[in-house]
């Protein structure tokens, strides 16, 4: 539906640059570049494109024309009237936002009648809008309230001060993530385009016309979508407000800390603002190659699992069997005498929240007490390339530029619930760019139309070589992608489907040079650090190793339990939350959550980011690679950084691209990978279906230490199971 | 003396009633008008002070009732007058030293009296 | 003529006497400047457009008859005169002020200080006058750096020893032959000068009684609690396109550039 | 006669010693109360405050309380109960024993004295939650 | 940061009080001795736990911590704030804990190696 209107909004006349941009980059080479036409914005030349709308036009200039309803990542709606201008000879002004500029058109932003049209437009929305700011969660960071003191008359004609006359309207129930105040609705419609156009949830809409207008589910339902955080802070005004964040604090007192998101391997990059030393809210922050501005749920809301239970001081297990609280000393003098002890027995694993400084600080201390056990929680095939050649294990095609395939293949994965802001880039070519998706693995909900090749093994054999139906497809793709699912690699037969998918990707040709087809899409924040930083996936080694004591780095997810492990191995747990790892642990060392520490992850793109420290860590936790350094300090294998600088340098020999904040470093050697994936001796497991973990919404939300501590995401869960029973 | 009222006080702490207004005030114009003299003619102060002063001494030579020169004078009581002279009298004579009829003495360092002191940039003029 | 009395009849409370005054009296004289709009913006203080000439008029003269020191002559907030100097000139436009008969300024009301960090030199010392002879009000301006001594007027004022006093100990700011320059208001033994813009919010130190030593003792400041800092950015200033900044003052030129 | 050269003082001094119980005792109560005044017991609490009175002194010295001797030097006037209190100043004439209007309930505590300084002291407790909650690990 | 001490030294200046070097100097050991002498009476009024020797080392310590200084107007300041200084003190203005400020002896040292800072949290 939305695709053909989109399509019809292509050989329109009305047409936003943005969409013209994705347009003529798909058609790069066949369309001429139009002329570029002048027009006056405050009597000053600007060229632009033919199509611009004004309010671009201005901004290219640096005028930023007061705008409600507009919002340049959604299609162009028009009807809040706010970004009306004067145009010279014009009767009526225009609204800017809509209008595609003419030549020579003199457009006057700051002009008598632009201002009165504009104090007009505020009185009107103003007439309706309750006069609540004092207890409204928008304000100081309203639209609303700064372009009323920006733009809005100083006289109110308002008379009606008994209050007959405003509208009010009833408050709707769309989740436990988003409290909407509909009386503060000033119908801009932000929240339905993105929910139709970005989330592909139709549920949003409007009923009622004029003053009986209301935006609404029409039925009371669930907002059942990954991506509802977004229309919060698409709301203009106080409508859309986070649940959980509500009535805790106001925009001007909180401290805003730029930081990275952990919580899937995209690196999400968010804004923490914090406020006595609590984390508030998460926001996003934009960032054109990762997440735009979007941001998924679980990392906007799963914030409170920081502040539950939190490991705040080192434990060890006393003789009852008990784990007691001690003091620092205590506790590293014990871990460290039991390191002593091991010599070179002992081992680590780490898992998916932890960061580059403690993997590269674990390797050093464990390769210096002559122990190479060093592992991933979540495996990864070691055949073939393994984790030696980076192309193996990235996602070599980097986020945006998943925008411009023309066919994407995913494996064994489901974008929208491992990678949500990966999936809103797919659906966007979808929409934009006539992208084709198929998958191959159980049949799950994108949100948009794909093919379905079957969730069978085999048929990713038949394609390879070349039987299937849908190899010609492939073969004929433009700028063909596929994406393989981490956990289908996971799987015994991981090597033999990584190698199945490496030769497939060598085969399928693309047109650009530089377009790589294999991907590989992570589920974990630590992964692709852990693997250039040289651990080992997986947690066979730890299990034939015969320990004598073992390091858990945040490994949560019960790759390992007791009874892999020999009798006396000393199992010592370090990282933030009491989760599956802490129980099992004789020893705890309290570390620093993501919003607690500087801290450099890699995404699957691999890209490496920091995270700052926007609160301090709880009671007696500390920064997770200080805590190896001293214990190395009391082992006696003292590591040798004393600081963040100095660690960070260590990063940087071990792989410089670790300290690159912000650019992904290229991967290359794809033949060598595939030539040395053709030597796999293991066989593709024909009859085990193809599967991923998370398929609902409800799978979702709660998928590692923090975010199962979480109760906002238990009651998403709830939520999403209560609206699947529903009717609607 | 004719113009002698029977004045007991002033009204104002400090100023006693002067006894010879007329005398005082005819000794102290004239020690300012000397002072003066020394100023270059061009000197706005001196022509303006010079004004003031020649006004007011026509006034008391003109009338004997000290009432009337008081109205006249419009500033005050008569010993308020004469304290307002000997400031002037002694603000001539520093003048002298300082010698404030010459040109500017210094420029304000740029920027000094800018405000507010971050300038919004004008956009695009 | 006409004017003079329209004028002093809608300023009565400004007359000192009703008959006729001295015709020298600068202080009365008011020329009209056609070229004022009259305020019409309904949340703007509309100031008194004869006050307001009247008192351009007398900055003219002051500037006249010194120009040696004063640098520019402005009227602020629409009726508030204020003279720029040289800070050479400190005694010469005060004693002036005090002493001419014109003038008569012979209440210090207070002296203020500004720090501004980033002009040559940071601090302006701000003078406000009071003249009670001819009801009005006057501000002059000086400024100096951190080690140019400024001349106390003392001698002048005898109430500025204490506003010298406290600006010496707020922003550091020398007065040269102050009788008995000293901190005012800090406590003894305190660093640093608290109104200067580079001095902390916080201080730097933090005291308390040690009941060991059985004294007060002064610390490093360590902030148990997050220091609360307020993110206060206007909304006008999302949109700088959009924001017209009336200028802060009108400087009054004199009358030979006019003409 | 005796009065009129004060001698009788001299035997109120010697009875005073006499009651209190030697001289001994009589310096030591003179160190411990820096008084040693002759004066009729009027009462005892539960405690074993003793309370007197001499009607010879001026009104507001003519009650005194001497604290039970296991208090030594460490005792001070919140060791009086509430009912000895009101007694002791002036707030009613009649012993507490022998005040008909005087309430009495099962559910009155008992007396405590004035812990203020000591280990069992009042100490306000935060009702606030931790901003972190802490984990706990699981009993075995 | 050499450049801008040149400026400094070229840029017309109104002196505070001492108009070359020398006289600066004098200044700053006029100062020196004033404060030596008050030193024992300094120590006697103010009843401090620091013996006149001690005093003595700090006071040079004080006086040596501004000896870089190139700038006279700098030096005048200085002086001028320790007279001040001095003037609080003879006058007994000041109080015991005001005079002991200098000795700064209720500071804990920071925890300067790696593990020590680990251990007492602070960074």
């Amino acid at each position: 539906m939305l695709r053909i209107t989109f399509t019809k909004v292509l050989n329109g006349a009305k047409l936003s640059p943005k969409h013209i941009y994705v347009a003529t980059r798909a058609q790069s080479g066949e369309v001429k570049k139009p002329e570029k036409v002048e027009v006056f914005i405050d009597d000053k030349p600007v060229y632009v494109e033919p199509g611009t709308t004004v309010l671009q036009a201005a901004a290219m200039i640096g005028v930023e024309i007061p705008r409600f309803c507009y919002h340049e990542r959604l299609a162009v709606a028009g009807n809040c009237r706010m970004c009306l201008v004067e145009v010279e000879k014009s009767p009526k002004p225009v609204a800017a936002c809509a209008m595609p500029v003419m030549k020579g058109w003199r457009i006057k932003t700051d002009s008598e009648m632009t201002r009165k049209a504009r104090e007009g437009i505020m009185e009107f929305l103003l007439v309706n809008h309750p006069l609540d700011c004092p207890i409204c969660d928008q304000g100081g960071e309203c639209d609303l309230q700064d372009q009323s003191m920006a733009f809005g008359s100083d006289r109110s004609r308002f008379t009606d001060i008994e209050f007959s006359g405003k509208r009010a309207v009833e408050d709707k129930d769309i989740g436990p993530l988003i409290k909407t105040i509909m009386t503060r609705c000033i119908h801009c419609t932000r929240c339905i385009r993105f929910a139709s156009e970005v989330a592909g949830v139709d549920d949003l809409g409007t009923t009622g016309r004029g003053n009986d207008m209301q935006v609404g589910t029409y039925v009371e339902k669930l907002f059942m979508s990954e991506l509802s955080g977004n229309i919060i802070d698409l709301c203009p005004v106080g409508a859309l407000t986070s649940k959980p964040y509500s009535f805790t604090a106001r925009p001007w007192e909180i401290r805003k800390v730029d930081s990275i998101d952990v919580l899937d391997a995209v690196g999400s990059n968010i804004i923490v603002s914090t406020r006595t030393g609590e984390v508030m809210r998460i926001v996003p922050r934009v960032n054109e190659e990762i997440n735009e501005e979007w941001l998924a749920d679980k990392s906007r809301f799963a914030y409170d699992g920081l502040k539950r239970q939190r490991l705040v001081t080192p434990m060890i297990r006393d003789c009852n069997g008990e784990l007691k609280p001690v003091d620092w000393e205590a506790a590293l003098l014990t871990v460290a005498k039991v390191i002593k002890n091991a010599g070179s027995q002992v081992g680590a694993i780490a898992g998916g929240l932890a960061d580059a400084e403690v993997l590269v600080a674990v390797k050093d201390l464990l390769n210096k007490l002559g122990s190479e056990a060093l592992c991933t929680e979540h495996t990864f095939p070691l055949d073939g390339s393994g984790t030696d050649l980076r192309s193996s294990y990235l996602l070599n095609n980097k986020i945006a530029g998943v925008e411009e395939a023309d066919l994407v293949l995913l494996i064994g994965t489901n974008p929208r619930l491992e990678a949500p802001l990966l999936n809103s880039r797919l659906r966007k070519g979808w929409i934009h760019n006539e992208l084709q998706v198929a998958l191959i693995g159980p049949k799950v909900d994108l949100r948009y139309d794909y093919e379905h090749l079957g969730d069978d093994a085999k048929v990713l054999k038949e394609i390879v070589s070349g039987r299937h139906q849908f190899s010609s497809k492939l073969k004929s793709a433009k700028k063909p992608l596929i994406i393989v699912g981490s956990e289908l690699l996971e799987r015994a037969d991981g090597a033999a489907v990584l190698s199945a998918v490496q030769t497939l990707a060598a085969n399928t040709p693309s047109q650009d040079k530089d377009w790589k087809v294999l991907n590989i899409l992570h589920k974990v924040a630590s992964q692709v650090a852990a693997f250039d930083i040289g651990y080992t996936p997986g947690v066979d080694k730890i299990r034939e190793g015969n320990l004598k004591a073992l390091l858990l780095i945040g490994a949560d997810e019960g790759a390992i339990d007791k009874s892999d492990l020999p009798q006396d191995c000393f199992v010592i747990y370090q990282g933030h939350h009491g989760d599956q790892g802490a129980s099992i642990a004789d020893a705890i060392l309290p570390g620093a959550a993501y919003t607690e520490k500087q801290a450099t992850y890699v995404n699957t793109e691999g890209r490496a980011q920091e995270t700052l420290v926007a609160v301090t860590a709880p009671g007696r936790a500390r920064e997770d690679w200080k805590i190896i350094r001293a214990l190395s300090e009391i082992i006696g294998a003292k590591l040798p950084y004393d600081n963040l600088n100095e660690i960070r340098c260590r990063l940087e020999e071990v792989a410089p691209h670790l300290t690159r904040y912000g650019s992904a470093e290229e991967a290359n050697y794809f033949k060598q990978a595939e030539q040395l994936a053709k030597k796999i001796k293991i066989q593709l497991d024909e009859c085990t279906p193809i599967d991923v973990k998370i398929k609902e919404l409800q799978d979702y939300f709660m998928t590692d230490a923090i975010t199962r501590a979480s109760p906002t995401m238990a009651k998403c869960v709830q939520a999403v199971l209560k609206q699947k029973q529903s009717k609607y | 003396m004719a113009g002698v009222s029977t004045k007991i006080t002033t009204g104002l702490t400090g100023l006693a009633v002067a006894k010879h207004p007329h005398h005082v005030l005819g000794v102290l114009y004239g020690k300012i008008l000397r002072t003066l003299q020394k100023m270059p003619e061009s000197a706005a102060y001196r022509k303006y002070t010079e004004e003031v002063i020649n006004e007011r001494s026509q006034i008391l030579k003109a009338n004997q009732d000290i009432t009337v020169v008081e109205k006249q004078i419009g500033c005050g009581q008569i010993e308020e007058v004469i304290v307002q002279a000997e400031n002037e009298l002694l603000l001539a004579r520093k003048m002298l030293d300082w010698k404030p009829w010459e040109p500017l003495i210094k420029q304000p360092p740029p920027n000094q009296w800018t405000w507010p002191p971050a300038q919004p940039q004008p956009q695009g003029k | 003529m006409s004017l003079l009395r329209q004028c002093l009849q809608r300023v009565p409370s400004l007359r000192p006497f009703k008959t006729n005054v001295c015709k020298t009296s600068i202080r009365w004289a008011s020329t009209e400047d056609s070229d004022v709009k009259p305020e019409t913006r309904p949340t703007v203080r509309k100031p008194d457009l004869v006050i307001r000439s009247q008192l351009k008029d007398f900055g003219k003269y002051v500037a006249e008859c010194l120009p040696k020191y004063i640098q520019t002559v402005q009227i602020t907030a629409g009726d508030e005169l204020e003279l720029l100097i040289a800070p050479e000139g400190v005694l010469p436009v005060l004693q002036f002020l005090k002493d001419h008969h014109n003038a008569q300024y012979s209440n210090l009301s207070d002296i203020a200080g500004m720090d501004v960090p980033n002009r040559e030199c940071r601090f302006e010392i701000i003078y406000n006058l009071l003249s009670l002879r001819f009801n009005s009000r006057i501000r002059v301006k000086t400024y100096t750096d951190e080690l140019t001594p400024i001349e106390s007027c003392d001698g002048i004022y005898k109430a500025a020893n204490w506003y010298e006093r406290e600006i010496w100990d707020m922003f550091g700011v020398f007065f040269s032959n102050h009788p008995d320059l000293r901190r005012i208001l800090t406590d003894y033994g305190f660093e640093g000068h608290p109104f200067r813009r580079d001095f902390p919010l916080s201080g730097y130190v933090e005291v308390r009684y040690d009941d060991e030593r059985k004294r007060v003792v002064l610390e490093p400041l360590e902030l148990a609690q997050e220091f609360r800092k307020f993110d206060l950015s206007a909304p006008w200033e999302q949109f700088p396109n959009f924001r017209n900044v009336l200028p802060a003052s009108e400087p009054v030129k004199p009358d030979s550039e006019k003409k | 006669m005796a009065k009129y050269f004060g001698i009788d003082r001299i035997f109120t001094f010697l009875k005073t010693i006499k009651e209190t119980g030697g001289l001994k005792a009589s310096l030591y109560k003179l160190y411990r109360m820096d008084s040693l005044r002759p004066g009729q017991l009027v009462g005892t609490d539960k405690y074993g405050n003793k309370y007197y009175e001499n009607p010879h002194y001026f009104y507001g010295r003519n009650r005194w309380v001497e604290y039970a001797p296991y208090y030594g030097m460490d005792y001070d006037g919140s060791q009086v109960p509430a009912e000895w209190f009101g007694w002791l100043h002036y707030k009613t004439d009649l012993l507490p024993d022998k005040d008909p209007s005087r309430p009495k309930y099962k559910w009155m505590l008992d007396h405590t004295e004035n812990l203020s300084g000591t280990p069992g002291q009042y100490m306000p407790y935060s009702t606030t939650l931790p901003k972190i909650e802490a984990w706990r690990p699981p009993a075995k | 940061m050499a450049s801008q001490a040149v400026k400094r030294t070229i840029k017309e200046v109104k002196p505070i009080l001492s108009v070359d070097r020398e006289e600066a100097r004098k200044r700053v050991l006029n100062l020196y001795k004033a404060w030596y002498r008050q030193l024992p009476y300094i120590v006697k009024a103010y009843d401090i736990p620091k013996n006149v020797e001690q005093c003595r080392e700090r006071l040079r310590e004080e006086f040596t911590k501004h000896d870089h200084f190139p700038d006279i107007r700098v030096i005048d300041m200085l002086v001028i704030k320790g007279q001040m200084e001095l003037k609080e003190i003879v006058n007994v203005w000041k109080q015991k804990g005001h005079v002991m400020t200098y000795f700064k002896d209720s500071l804990e040292p920071k925890p300067k190696d790696f593990l020590s800072k680990f251990l007492s949290g602070k960074e």
